[in-house]
């Protein structure tokens, strides 16, 4: 079993505005010192594969065509073999 | 970034890039007696664009009937507004975001919508309603589901976050948007008179400033784009696709409807297409002044943006104000309680120029006038009609096989996605924030919205049908005026006003520039003959993909009003017993029907013939009938005929109904025929004579179809043994609520 | 009696209750903008619908740091009404006046449409006197009204007796079919255990006039009335 | 300048409809081998502090306020110290 963690973001210079609502809540709580936030998506998929690389074959190809929007959004991943893992 | 320079933009005719052609250049640098910049340039190239400057469109636009009593506002500003009485009137618009919903559906959509309430607030009126009036292809394709998933929550989630309800729309499923989806918003505003504010920058010496959100990269050239063929590369178009804040929108609603009662303003614009550029060439054009300003002082998201990017960023939820001298304090306070910056960053002048700096250097002088619709372009091209039209036209129905069963039909036809209820759309819009939804989205052919402490009401609908204008642009489009207004009408409203949305494909093809023609001649002939007025209206062309343009599409938007709203009227047969009856003309024309679609996709036939003066009889009746209170329900019959209207009224009231058709024909054509000026009523046997009397004074006729009853829809055929039709209300509504959703979800494979 | 309907930016139907407190029921009823503190002459505080702060990150999250949210905590200490309205229920949660939080509606959808709600408990001053077992029918609209507890505090809740509102069908039957959004029990509402405030994600003020499809949600606000006349 | 990548996940029991949805579209489009998926935030915040002892401490203390709700998230953040940022 796999365990791939998978973490997308708005591409630089679009607008994010939950980054900008949070940013603006995190100053009016008084931390003063934030530059900025962006908010973004972060994904587990536990998936059994017959190697790390068909996992990571199968995981960058539904990254792209399912998990993140690549008109707007970038992504990245980790993969690491787990034991079984407790599926939820 | 640099900007190329002026070597660089005529060795490599940049100007193609942006859209423009070589004759177009030629006409920039006679009007400025020079060569243009790079930052003027693209000035010139997103507001000649199709989109902003109707270069096509704009020579037919003189065909519209454009005044009448009740008219406050024509075309030519944000929005139209029509005077409902009592001090109010209402303020609506029509917009397309066509191409950026086939790109990123949610964002697509949420932006449209977006945008359209902006035109709607900056005439000074509360918007209190969306509509949407939405095109996909079939919904086998999983990139339609894609799409329609996408665009319907796009919607939602703008719309419901701005607490702005959106009570109704129209969605066909159809072959011929498999490339081009269309989405189409429209808003619609309530404003008292003397709030009603305008997009002009005069007084000279005036303050001009931004307000609202930050300047960023994005959408640059979004209005160039929405007037081009959509291509494997504007899949690649990244920076076209921007992305809404519903949040900063609430707050720039809230904000400039505040600073706008407070009185200091003389003018007020958004910044939807073309952004700075155009809302400040717009106004200034308007009031025949200048602009001077510094870009330097707009505040911006981004670091390091040229005056290129600054000038052409469609950022949105942003405005241009100008407010009277000497209160920038109060309007920069009024937006400080919203959290909003709003910077003065130039001044009216008298000169007609918009001057731009960026800081001490001057970075684009230009006309006013020569940017606007006045000075831009205007394409006269010769049409030809369509080879496709005579081989469609000679398809004859006779030809079907005559059965003597239509059960399966009638089902099949409640299945399809384009007539299955729409429950699973519109139960993702907040349709009640504001508590004036009357009539919500569902039971009645229009919705209507109450106007708090009057007893008016407010009718509103949005229709178009793309298969009967692809086979006969001028009949089709008369036809979309006449069933906006019959939509109205059965509500108990009268039409008061309307706005168009005219999608097409690429103007240049002479097939595309007739159909364009036709279907504008035929909007506003039926406008003129039944006396609505056209407010304004959209235009997006360029509609193809693969070299294939979708049918032509043009769509209407259209206010009613009652002066009682407890006459108003819904569709749902409410008791059994009820008498069932046709009010209009039987008709039996199956050209272009959903019903001709079930054995051939492509439109086939020649469509319904529109008879205006019938319509005209039609609306008097219907609104003289549902003024003295006769009817219990009224639906106008459109997509599926007579029988999927009947069962529609059975459906939505959970009744069934008994009906007999008196006619001869074919049964099929009786059926499900969508010829025009038909409204299926119920009521109360003893208001017959009465309805009767009324009916026959203006010459439409009444026919008596059966009644309201239990469980059981039942159509017989006067003489004919066999029912044409049986079916258990239980069985056909299972089929029509879950229609639209188990195609959506239906898995591949 | 005074009630004050708090507005956060983003707040889009606090003129909806101002609508139905005052025009409906001739109260006086004022809207105080989120930057205020001073609560003191309201004597009950309404926290209305909507999508404060854009919703961004989670319903209520942001809201609950604003200034006026202090204040309204304090108010609800000392035992002030307060009644949150779906936004204002999630801030509710959000300020840990009421326990639990709000996932994602089941379907992933917002969901906007009628719906019956059963009144489990009279003692709050928004169901006083109301009959428990009525059956009220108030709009729902929301995409985030998945009510969550974990079981020990669900069953405490329960025990308790501070869930007050639940989805039902036309008959009053509290099943799964009529869970809108797979809140746990078809929880719709609760109140704190004092009982003072009430959290609930069904829109009453929606259904304030027959001319909107239903008058039930009146009954929610005239219990308030009768509760201050009551002197309770 | 500091820049915190926060992960904010739901609770190991608590039902997640949205990475349900997900595994569900995932397995339609042919990925079979999918065991489960959990769909969390991914948040970036960028700020100034004295040392990363001092970020440490904000970034710990405006998660656990605003960024998670401890009643249904889990949360685990890295801190990296960044040259000036580019703020969007
Ligand atoms: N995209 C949409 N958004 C909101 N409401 C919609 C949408 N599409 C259809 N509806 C609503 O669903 C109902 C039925 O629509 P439709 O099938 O077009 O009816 P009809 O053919 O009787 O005009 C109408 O009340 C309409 O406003
Ligand atoms: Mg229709």
């Amino acid at each position: 079993m796999y365990k791939a963690e998978i973490k997308v973001m708005l591409k630089p210079g679009v607008l994010d505005p939950q980054g900008k609502a949070v940013a603006g809540g995190l100053s009016s709580m008084g931390y003063n010192q934030v530059e900025s936030v962006r908010v973004g998506k972060y994904i587990e998929v536990f998936l059994r594969a017959d190697s790390q690389a068909d996992a990571e074959r199968q995981v960058a190809e539904m990254t792209h065509r399912l998990l993140a929007n690549p008109v707007i959004e970038t992504y990245q991943y980790t993969l690491v073999p787990v034991e079984s893992e407790e599926v939820s | 970034m640099k900007e190329p320079t002026l070597t660089e933009i005529k060795e490599n005719r940049l100007w193609r890039s942006m859209g423009l052609s070589d004759e177009e250049y030629q006409k920039i640098c006679e009007t400025l007696q020079r060569e243009p910049n790079y930052t003027e340039l693209g000035m010139y190239a997103v507001l000649w664009s199709e989109h902003c400057a109707y270069k096509h469109t704009r020579p037919f636009f003189k065909l519209f009937p454009t005044s009448g009593e009740r008219i406050l506002q024509g075309p030519g500003e944000n929005a139209g507004i029509v005077d409902i009485g009592d001090g109010w009137a209402v303020v609506f618009k029509v917009e397309s975001h066509n191409h950026p919903s086939a790109i990123e559906p949610y964002e697509g959509a949420a932006t449209g919508v977006g945008g359209i309430l902006r035109d709607i607030f900056t005439m000074g009126a509360r918007p209190i309603a969306c509509l949407n009036s939405l095109r996909f292809g079939e919904l086998a394709n999983d990139r339609v589901k894609h799409l329609v998933k996408g665009v319907v929550s796009g919607i939602a989630g703008y719309g419901n976050a701005v607490g702005v309800p959106t009570v109704g729309g129209e969605v066909y499923f159809d072959q011929g948007y498999a490339g081009n989806p269309l989405v189409n918003v429209m808003a619609v505003g309530l404003v008292r008179h003397e709030q009603i504010t305008k997009a002009v920058a005069s007084g000279v010496g005036n303050p001009v400033m931004v307000v609202g959100s930050y300047t960023g990269r994005d959408g640059i050239h979004g209005a160039t784009f929405a007037s081009e063929e959509l291509t494997e590369e504007s899949e690649e178009r990244r920076p076209a696709v921007q992305v809404g804040d519903p949040f900063t929108e609430k707050l720039l609603i809230e904000a400039c409807l505040e600073l706008i009662s407070s009185g200091v303003v003389v003018g007020i614009q958004d910044m939807g297409a073309a952004g700075l550029t155009s809302s400040a060439c717009e106004m200034a054009s308007r009031s025949g002044s200048g602009i001077e300003m510094d870009i330097s002082l707009v505040p911006r998201r981004e670091a390091g943006m040229t005056p290129y990017e600054v000038m052409l960023s469609e950022s949105q939820e942003r405005m241009l104000v100008v407010p009277k001298d000497g209160s920038e304090e109060q309007v920069k306070a009024i937006f400080a309680k919203y959290g909003l910056p709003a910077v003065v960053v130039g001044r009216v002048t008298d000169d007609g120029m918009i001057r731009i700096y960026d800081g001490e250097k001057l970075v684009a002088e230009v006309p006013a006038k020569s940017l606007s619709t006045d000075g831009a372009p205007v394409y006269l091209r010769e049409g030809k009609r369509p080879a496709y039209l005579d081989e469609a036209h000679s398809f004859d129905p006779e030809i079907l096989p005559l059965k003597s069963d239509y059960t399966a039909d009638l089902l099949k036809l409640l299945e399809s996605p384009t007539i299955a209820s729409k429950e699973w759309i519109y139960r993702q819009y907040d349709h009640m924030v504001q508590l004036n939804t009357v009539v919500p989205p569902g039971p009645a052919d229009a919705a209507v919205l109450r106007v708090k402490g009057t007893t008016k009401g407010i009718a509103v609908t949005i229709d178009g049908n793309g298969r009967q204008v692809y086979l006969d642009p001028y009949q089709g489009a008369m036809a979309v005026v006449a069933e906006a207004a019959r939509n109205l009408i059965c509500c108990g409203a009268e039409p008061i006003g309307l706005t168009d949305g005219l999608n097409f494909g690429n103007p240049e093809r002479p097939e595309v520039y007739w159909q364009l023609e036709q279907a504008i001649k035929g909007l506003a002939d039926a406008a003129r003959f039944l006396g609505i007025p056209v407010t304004g209206g959209n235009a997006s062309l360029y509609n193809e993909s693969s070299g294939e343009a979708i049918y032509p599409t043009p769509i209407v938007g259209m206010v009613g009003l009652l002066e009682d709203i407890s006459t108003r009227l819904t569709s749902s047969f409410k008791e059994v017993g009820d008498v069932i009856a046709l009010l209009g003309w039987p008709g039996s024309e199956l050209g272009g029907s959903e019903y001709l679609k079930l054995v051939n996709p492509i439109p086939v036939g020649k469509p319904p013939r529109v008879d205006l003066a019938r319509e005209k009889a039609l609306q008097k009746v219907m609104l003289e009938a549902a003024g003295e209170r006769l009817l219990k329900s009224a639906h106008d019959i459109s997509e599926g005929g007579l029988a999927v209207c009947v069962a529609e009224s059975c459906l939505q009231g959970g009744l069934g109904a008994e009906i007999e058709l008196p006619w001869e024909g074919r049964p099929d054509a009786l059926l499900f025929a969508e010829s025009g000026a038909r409204i299926v009523v119920s009521l109360k046997g003893e208001n017959w004579a009465r309805l009767q009397q009324i009916a026959s004074e203006s010459g439409v006729p009444l026919t008596r179809l059966g009644q309201v009853q239990g469980s059981e829809i039942q159509f017989r055929h006067t003489g004919v043994e066999h029912p044409l039709i049986t079916v258990s209300v239980r069985q056909a509504k299972d089929v029509w609520k879950m229609a639209l959703e188990k195609a959506l979800l239906a898995e591949r494979g | 009696m005074k009630i004050g309907i708090v507005v956060y930016p983003g707040s889009n139907c606090d003129r909806d209750c101002q609508h139905v407190l005052a025009d409906v029921l001739g109260l006086d009823a004022e809207l105080i903008w989120h930057d205020r503190t001073d609560l003191a002459k309201y004597d009950a505080l309404i926290l209305p619908g909507g999508f404060s702060y854009g919703d961004y990150l989670r319903s209520g999250a942001i809201a609950r740091f604003s200034p006026v949210t202090e204040s309204v905590i304090s108010a609800a200490q000392k035992g002030v009404p307060v009644l949150g309205i779906c936004n204002g229920f999630q801030v509710l949660l959000e300020a840990g006046l009421l326990p639990g939080a709000m996932l994602v509606n089941d379907s992933l959808h917002f969901r906007c449409h009628s719906q019956y709600v059963r009144v489990e408990r009279d003692h709050t001053p928004f169901t006083y006197g109301i009959e428990p077992g009525t059956v009220l029918e108030m709009p729902v609209a929301h995409g985030e009204g998945n009510y969550y507890l974990d079981p020990v505090d669900l069953a405490e809740l329960e025990e308790k007796g501070q869930v007050i509102f639940r989805y039902v069908d036309a008959e009053g039957r509290a099943t799964p079919e009529a869970n809108p959004n797979g809140s746990v029990n078809n929880i719709a509402g609760i109140c704190n255990e004092q009982g003072n405030v009430v959290g609930l994600m069904p829109h009453p003020e929606r259904a304030s006039e027959a001319i909107l499809g239903s008058a039930d949600g009146l009954k929610v606000f005239q219990a308030l009335i009768k509760f201050w006349e009551a002197g309770q």
